[in-house]
């Protein structure tokens, strides 16, 4: 792993204080997953993936923004190691990039469907214009 | 006879260039003490609670220090003491208590620890204008109103009279600023103290029959039971008195070689002169009549009369079972008659 | 109290005892001291009154072998003493005639004692006959006997240390505490005996004034009566009692309150355990550092 | 307190119980689970063999800290043994604190035949403490102090 | 002047790594009283030992100090050697400078620094030492077995085979423990009732086999050879020696609410029962809950029907006391309770069960008569799913289950799978397990066959939730291997639960002294080398009571335990631990302090006549009985005048240790 991967790798456990080895690989998180179909990468691998260092392709993917952090996964792992908390924070990181992915508020309007609620609108703004 | 005022003796006592030991006030007691500013002097203190023997006879004191280094032995012997010293108001009764210290400790084989602290002291007296109840002194050959030492202070009024007797005690006077007086006053003082003696309790007491001839007849008296049965065995009396003279030989081993010193000793104590076979004696009867014998019995005979008690009532006031040696001269006086 | 002095006379010379302790009184006002008496004649010099301040119950140690039966006045407070020593078998109650005899609070030259200003009430805890007056049961006004311990502990670790470097400085281990402590009543004192690896006889370093005042305490602790008789004799006036009663203070607090030599339960708290105990950190976090 | 010599390393004396801290010790030793060289342990029976004595005689000779380690309470081989200490030991304490020695140099610390980790921590928690306590001054023989 | 040996051990590098081994043996050299000092490799090995030998004759050693492992590890070994030598074997040290010392210190200078104190301190500690004589203590023949499932049924037998008498306790009203309740056995798939029932009779018959039923130990004390164990028979309210297993009785018996623990209170049974048919003792027994004539004075049907008149309501609890030489604990096992992990609802639905109530589904004297059904409606499960590893595996600091693996999970879901799919081919049966472990013989061969012959559908991954979806059960889990998650409507969901201790062994232990680890199982002498035994010494581990396994294992331990019982009974005598306290009489004050603090009651006193220096009379000693005392010192401290000193750890020799190490 380089090192850039490897800052990557630390900053998201540094974020989660998650420690991914404590995973047995039994896949109980994500047979509590809601959302699981929609995910690409379902929730054992989050987990697996941060510990290989593949953060890039998970922080690109969508599937990050399908969990709704209702923390089953948490709840239920028996190793205790909250997968749930490992992708709220690679949702964090790519937030932490700012300028990458950066949304202006008059382009809000375009995407946004009127079935979206106002609060949720609110809420992007706040969190984009850090 | 030279004389200078009462309030003078604190400068005076500030200009000998040399420690001065003093009575000085230690918590609710009395103690000499090595006199620094700020301590506060207690001249009128009579049987100060502990004895200006600490001064020439430790509780404690180191002998010498040995270390063994593989198979050769180390030893550095203890310094004695060099520089000189002054000790002040000290009473009648101390004084001849130094002198039953020197029978035991200058007689040879001298003690050469006691015997430097011994030289290198000038002995500052102080007669006795006023006597507690406990005092008995005179029936010892003490004279309260004439006490033999280097320099001998009166308090007559508030002036202090005082008169040097040996050369040290001039060497030390002449540094004090004093003037000239005439000894009558003196003389009218001690006339004063032998009066006040008389009224005391214990101003006379029978010493007949503790002349060595009697020895057995005391020895097996059976008073001893009841006298001895309420003393616990503490060591208070010996430790307040400042004649006892006895001492144990003790190491230490530090670890980093072997200290020796020595400490008083106790006759009261169970394990006083502990020998392979135990003491000889087992009981607190026997102990109790040992240290009135050797007081009054034993030392007097070896020593030519004089007798190892000065009559200061210390042990009077310090035993806690209220028994002392007036009680026992007076219940063995008696046998005499 | 002179009924006591007859009572005495009486079972004296009738044979049922065969010596009597009480105390002697000597020239000075308050010169009493404890006596032996063994024949009729030798009891008019016995005493008893304010001044019989000391605790007897020691003394019957001596007479546990001796034949024949000893009366012995007892005080309150000294009773409390000889039961401990029951308790702990050192001496044969049918081997002694004990008097309860009425106190009204002791004294000494300077005044009421120490240990009557924390009088432990007035009741015997062991007697053949009691002897006293209306006047002598009424409880003396008290205060609390855990005051000095408590101030002490209110101050700083140093000042703590001051106050105890100071006082213990003056001792010169006379070992007069340990001949009269009625729980202190050891064949052969580990401080006596050369092979106990801590015998001492002399306040050679400060270390050795506190290792003989710890180990003293910590010897009697559970057992002793706190009958006061150690700061009553200390010729340095050393507050010894504040050495018992902390320890007296911590048994109370920590393990539920315990008065030695009261009733026939032979368990100290120091020989007892509960699971529940306190732990030892406890110590480590109260009162101020 | 006067400065404390530069070249002084704290002396720590354990006395741990045959069945239990001292197995302890043996498994962290075992785990190479390192704590400082000062620490020097005394076998003894069992954590109620420790006498006040031994304590006071360690302190005497220099130790500047003294750790008791026995079983945890109800684990004891001996049934009581601990129970017994614990009592002793929280009375020498609070005596040692009501003379105003500091804290610190005293501890009891329960540790199992399986603890080796706890073992290890607790003598690290421990030199740490007595280190930033420095020297002991107020509990020791100066005769014993090398020179 | 003494003459003591120091040898210094490499132990190959462990010690010599990080310790300059000749540095200490030079530095012990110095030191008076040591007249030779040496170091060498493996001071352990017969070499080393002749090294000893050697050095003994050669120098008149009267003393040696080992300075190598722990004593807990060679103190015996070398002490054997000194004793091969004519030395006595109690003038032997040992200063611990490997885990104390070369372990644990990486820096070199520090560690023979600390290497060299702990030497001093082990001589300092032998200048003390006392020649010591081993005292000896009579052995009771008996053996007491706690617990009565296969393992002490097991160990008993053989105890008994090797013609000691042996007591069985069992809390149950019958012997045969958690075997009793399986229906078949892996791997050979044989009855577990017909391999149990042969030895539970063998059991009752063998005569030397006491077995004491419905009854639990309530108090132990004594020590290896001469335990007293005091044993409370709780009432049955049926004479053991009248009842023959008729079962009139619980026919006619009206109260039948009784919920029936042998078959998991998945059913009924009467007030008065016989747990099941092959019980041993086949004696019925009287629930005091549910019997109207106990909590009410009315009904006594079931005394008016038995022809034995074996019925005594007035019948009380009964306590037995007796002497036993060793105890052996077999207290067994039981499945968690699976409530708290509510994501299986197993408290709220009836067909969630325990692979422990399908085994009682599945067998012939079940609460189904053996006919699979589900317990919430009777019908016939066509989709089956079995959950591995619930609550096993778990991290400690999460509270949802045990840390530990239970063993025996993996192999009894595959029995249970092959079994159903053997008798029932239309029922599918999904396995969700994170890994399959077959450790044992034929294991894994039985689990192959499982998944190829019977068709067994093994998913590996997890299941999330168990929902209740009409009559269905929606089991939501995740299939890694094909990265889907996969939702199966069951009939019936069987946890694979992790195993605990019996909730008795906790007590057990305590009365016992023997320690346990922080998950209630036992704790053996030596992970590796004495798994058999407890560090106390007279008391043997046998079964789960230890740690999770599988019935050969279990019978495998039994038999290790009944041969370790054997060879402590076949002692006439047993040699004693000399290190114990003794009294001087001559400073003794018989003020019965340490006889408060000792927990074995081993001192008592006499009036006796001391004679000394100075001192003839009759005084009241303490003395202290050798063979009781276990040395554990609480009397040497409660002890004000030392009088009361221990051998082998006496005051003198702790405070040289003191001395040398503060130096």
């Amino acid at each position: 792993m380089n090192n850039r991967v490897k800052t990557l790798t630390e900053t998201a456990l540094l974020i989660s204080g998650v420690n991914p080895k404590k995973c047995m690989k039994c896949g109980k998180c994500s047979g509590t997953c809601p959302s699981y179909d929609k995910m690409e990468y379902h929730p054992h691998q989050f987990v697996s993936m941060v510990e290989k260092g593949q953060i890039e392709k998970l922080m690109n993917s969508a599937s990050i923004y399908y969990c709704l952090s209702c923390m089953a996964c948490v709840e239920r792992c028996p190793r205790g190691v909250e997968p749930g908390k490992l992708v709220e924070a690679v949702r964090l990181m790519k937030i932490r990039q700012q300028d990458a992915n950066h949304k202006n508020g008059n382009d809000i309007a375009r995407i946004a469907d009127e079935n979206v609620p106002q609060q949720l609108l609110m809420a992007a703004m706040r969190k984009y214009r850090k | 006879m030279r004389q200078f005022p009462e309030s003078k003796v604190l400068d005076i006592i500030q200009s000998i260039p040399c420690p001065v030991y003093a009575p000085v006030e230690d918590g609710s007691m009395v103690v000499y003490g090595r006199y620094e500013d700020g301590m506060t002097l207690r001249l009128d203190k009579i049987a100060t609670d502990k004895t200006p023997k600490d001064i020439l006879f430790p509780q404690w004191e180191n002998l010498m220090h040995f270390r063994m280094e593989g198979k050769t032995i180390e030893l550095t012997e203890e310094k004695r003491m060099e520089e000189d010293y002054v000790i002040f108001g000290v009473r009648g009764c101390d004084i001849q208590a130094f002198k039953v210290l020197d029978k035991v400790f200058l007689s040879d084989p001298i003690d050469t620890y006691y015997a430097a602290r011994r030289e290198h002291g000038t002995i500052v007296a102080l007669a006795c204008t006023s006597m507690k109840d406990t005092c008995f002194c005179k029936n010892f050959s003490v004279d309260p109103s004439q006490p033999d030492a280097d320099v001998v202070l009166w308090l007559i009024g508030d002036d202090y009279y005082c008169e040097a007797y040996t050369d040290k005690g001039r060497a030390l006077m002449e540094k004090w600023d004093t003037r000239e007086a005439e000894d009558g006053p003196v003389e009218w003082i001690k006339g004063e103290i032998d009066k006040k003696y008389e009224s005391l309790p214990f101003a006379h007491l029978n010493l007949t029959g503790f002349d060595g001839e009697h020895l057995m007849e005391k020895f097996n008296s059976p008073k001893w039971k009841k006298l001895s049965m309420a003393c616990l065995g503490c060591g208070s009396c010996t430790f307040a008195c400042p004649t006892c003279q006895c001492y144990d030989i003790r190491d230490y081993d530090s670890g980093n070689g072997i200290q020796r010193y020595r400490c008083w000793d106790s006759c009261m104590y169970s394990d006083f002169t502990l020998m392979a076979h135990g003491t000889n004696r087992p009981t607190q009867l026997e102990r109790y009549r040992q240290r009135f014998m050797h007081k009054l019995v034993y030392f007097p005979s070896n020593n030519d009369g004089m007798y190892s008690c000065v009559g200061c009532g210390r042990c009077i006031e310090k035993c806690p079972m209220n028994l002392n040696i007036v009680k026992v001269i007076k219940a063995l006086g008696e046998d005499a008659k | 109290m002179n009924s006591i002095k007859s009572r005495a006379l009486e079972l004296l010379s009738d044979g049922t005892v065969k010596r009597v302790i009480g105390w002697e009184k000597g020239e000075g006002e308050a010169d009493w001291s404890p006596a032996l008496f063994e024949t009729a004649e030798e009891m008019n010099s016995f005493v008893y009154g304010d001044y019989a301040g000391s605790n007897l119950s020691k003394y019957c140690l001596k007479f546990n072998l001796a034949e024949g039966k000893t009366l012995v006045v007892l005080k309150p407070c000294d009773t409390l003493s000889f039961n401990q020593l029951l308790h702990e078998h050192r001496l044969n109650r049918e081997k002694f005639y004990i008097i309860g005899a009425g106190c009204k609070g002791m004294k000494d030259e300077n005044g009421r004692l120490l240990k009557c200003n924390a009088c432990k009430g007035k009741d015997f805890e062991v007697y053949d006959e009691i002897i006293d007056d209306e006047e002598s049961r009424k409880p003396l006004n008290v205060f609390d006997r855990m005051i000095g311990v408590a101030e002490l502990e209110k101050m700083t670790a140093e000042e703590r240390y001051e106050f105890w470097r100071g006082e213990l400085s003056r001792c010169i281990r006379c070992n007069a505490c340990r001949n009269v402590c009625p729980a202190c009543t050891c064949v052969k004192c580990v401080f006596d005996n050369p092979a106990s690896g801590v015998q001492s006889k002399a306040p050679v370093t400060d270390f050795e004034e506190n290792m003989f005042h710890i180990i003293r305490a910590f010897h009697v602790a559970g057992r002793c009566t706190d009958c006061g008789e150690c700061s009553r004799v200390c010729p340095q006036n050393i507050p010894l009692h504040l050495l018992n009663r902390k320890f007296i203070k911590d048994m109370n607090e920590l393990y539920g309150d315990h008065q030695a030599g009261v009733g026939t339960e032979e368990r100290t708290p120091l020989t007892s355990y509960t699971k529940e105990d306190a732990e030892p950190s406890v110590v480590h976090e109260r009162g101020n550092a | 307190m006067s400065v404390t010599n530069p070249n002084w390393k704290p002396k720590i004396v354990a006395f741990c119980c045959n069945w239990c801290s001292y197995a302890g010790a043996d498994l962290a030793g075992s785990g190479r689970m390192s704590y400082p060289a000062d620490v020097k342990i005394i076998r003894v029976p069992c954590s109620c063999r420790v006498n006040p004595m031994f304590i006071l005689r360690a302190f005497e000779r220099g130790a500047d800290g003294v750790i008791i380690c026995g079983c945890h309470p109800g684990d004891c081989h001996y049934t009581s043994g601990n129970y017994y200490a614990r009592r002793r030991l929280t009375m020498l304490f609070s005596m040692l604190d009501y003379l105003g020695i500091e804290r610190g140099r005293t501890r009891v610390e329960w540790v199992s035949a399986a603890e080796g980790a706890k073992f290890s921590k607790t003598m690290n928690e421990f030199v740490e403490t007595i280190t930033n306590l420095g020297e002991n001054r107020k509990l020791g023989d100066i005769r014993c102090k090398k020179s | 002047m003494q003459k003591i040996g120091v040898f210094v051990c490499w132990c190959g590098s462990n010690i010599a790594g990080t310790v300059d081994v000749e540095a200490v043996a030079e530095a012990l050299k110095s030191v008076p009283g040591v007249v030779y000092s040496v170091s060498y490799q493996y001071m352990c090995s017969a070499a080393g030992q002749k090294l000893i030998t050697d050095a003994i004759n050669e120098y008149k050693l009267d003393g040696i100090v080992v300075a190598s492992c722990s004593p807990r590890m060679h103190e015996n070994t070398f002490r054997k050697t000194a004793e091969a030598a004519g030395l006595n074997p109690y003038m032997v040290e040992i200063a611990n400078i490997r885990e104390q010392c070369s372990w644990i210190h990486k820096d070199k200078e520090e560690g023979t620094k600390k290497a060299i104190v702990l030497a001093k301190a082990a001589v300092a500690k032998l200048k003390n030492d006392k020649p010591l004589k081993a005292g000896t203590s009579q052995v009771t023949k008996r053996a007491l077995v706690i617990g009565g499932g296969i393992a002490g049924i097991q160990t008993a037998l053989d105890v008994a085979d090797a013609g000691y008498e042996v007591d069985i306790v069992e809390q149950r009203p019958t012997i045969g423990g958690r075997m009793a309740q399986l229906d078949k056995t892996f791997p050979t798939l044989d009855c577990s009732a017909c391999i149990l029932t042969p030895k539970m009779v063998e059991a009752s018959q063998n005569e030397k086999i006491n077995i004491i039923s419905y009854a639990k130990v309530e108090k132990v004390s004594g020590f290896v050879g001469s335990f007293k164990a005091t044993i409370r028979k709780k009432a049955r309210f049926v004479d053991e020696t009248k009842c023959t297993g008729c079962s009139l009785c619980m026919q006619k018996c009206p109260s039948k609410k009784g919920k029936d623990e042998f078959n998991m209170n998945m059913n009924n049974r009467p007030a008065i029962y016989i747990p099941f048919a092959q019980a041993i003792p086949n004696v019925a027994v009287i629930d005091p809950e549910q019997c109207i004539k106990l909590k009410t004075g009315k009904c006594g049907l079931c005394e008016k029907v038995c022809a034995a008149g074996a019925i005594n309501y007035k019948m009380e609890d009964e306590l037995i006391e007796r002497e036993y030489g060793a105890i052996v604990v077999a207290t067994g096992f039981k499945p968690i309770d699976p409530s708290p992990l509510n994501e299986y609802g197993y408290a709220e639905n009836a067909d969630v069960v325990t692979s422990l109530e399908l085994e009682r589904l599945m067998n012939a004297a079940g609460p189904t008569k053996g006919t699979l059904l589900r317990p919430s409606d009777g019908k016939h499960p066509h989709e089956i799913v079995f959950i591995q590893c619930v609550g096993s595996r778990c991290d400690e600091n999460t509270e949802r289950g045990k840390p530990y693996c239970s063993k025996i999970c993996c192999m009894y879901t595959a029995k249970h799978a092959m079994l159903i799919r053997d008798k029932y081919p239309d029922t599918n049966v999904h396995v969700f397990y994170i890994d399959v472990r077959t450790p044992g013989k034929n294991f894994d061969e039985f689990y192959r066959r499982a998944v190829e012959q019977y068709g067994v559908d093994y998913i590996k991954g997890m299941v999330g939730k168990v929902a209740k979806e009409g009559d269905k059960l929606m089991v939501r889990g995740s299939d890694l291997i094909n990265n889907q998650q996969v939702e199966i409507a069951a009939d019936l969901v069987v946890l694979a639960t992790a195993i605990e201790p019996d909730p008795s062994a906790r007590s057990i232990g305590t009365m016992l002294t023997a320690s346990m680890d922080t998950n209630d199982f036992f704790t053996e002498a030596h992970a590796k080398l004495r798994p058999v035994e407890s560090p106390t010494a007279g008391i043997f581990l046998s079964g789960v009571a230890q740690g999770p396994k599988d019935v050969p294992e279990t019978v495998a331990q039994a038999s290790a335990a009944a041969s370790k019982v054997i060879g402590l009974l076949a002692k006439d005598h047993l040699v004693t631990n000399p290190c114990v306290a003794e009294s001087n009489e001559l400073m003794c004050n018989g003020c019965s302090q340490c006889e408060k603090v000792c927990p074995y009651g081993a001192i008592t006193y006499i009036e006796k006549e001391v004679r000394g220096p100075g001192v003839r009379e009759v005084r009241r000693i303490a003395q202290v009985n050798p063979a009781v005392c276990q040395g554990c010192g609480a009397c040497t401290v409660a002890c004000p005048s030392g009088a009361m000193d221990l051998k082998g750890f006496s005051n003198k020799q702790i405070m040289a240790e003191v001395d040398q190490i503060c130096l």
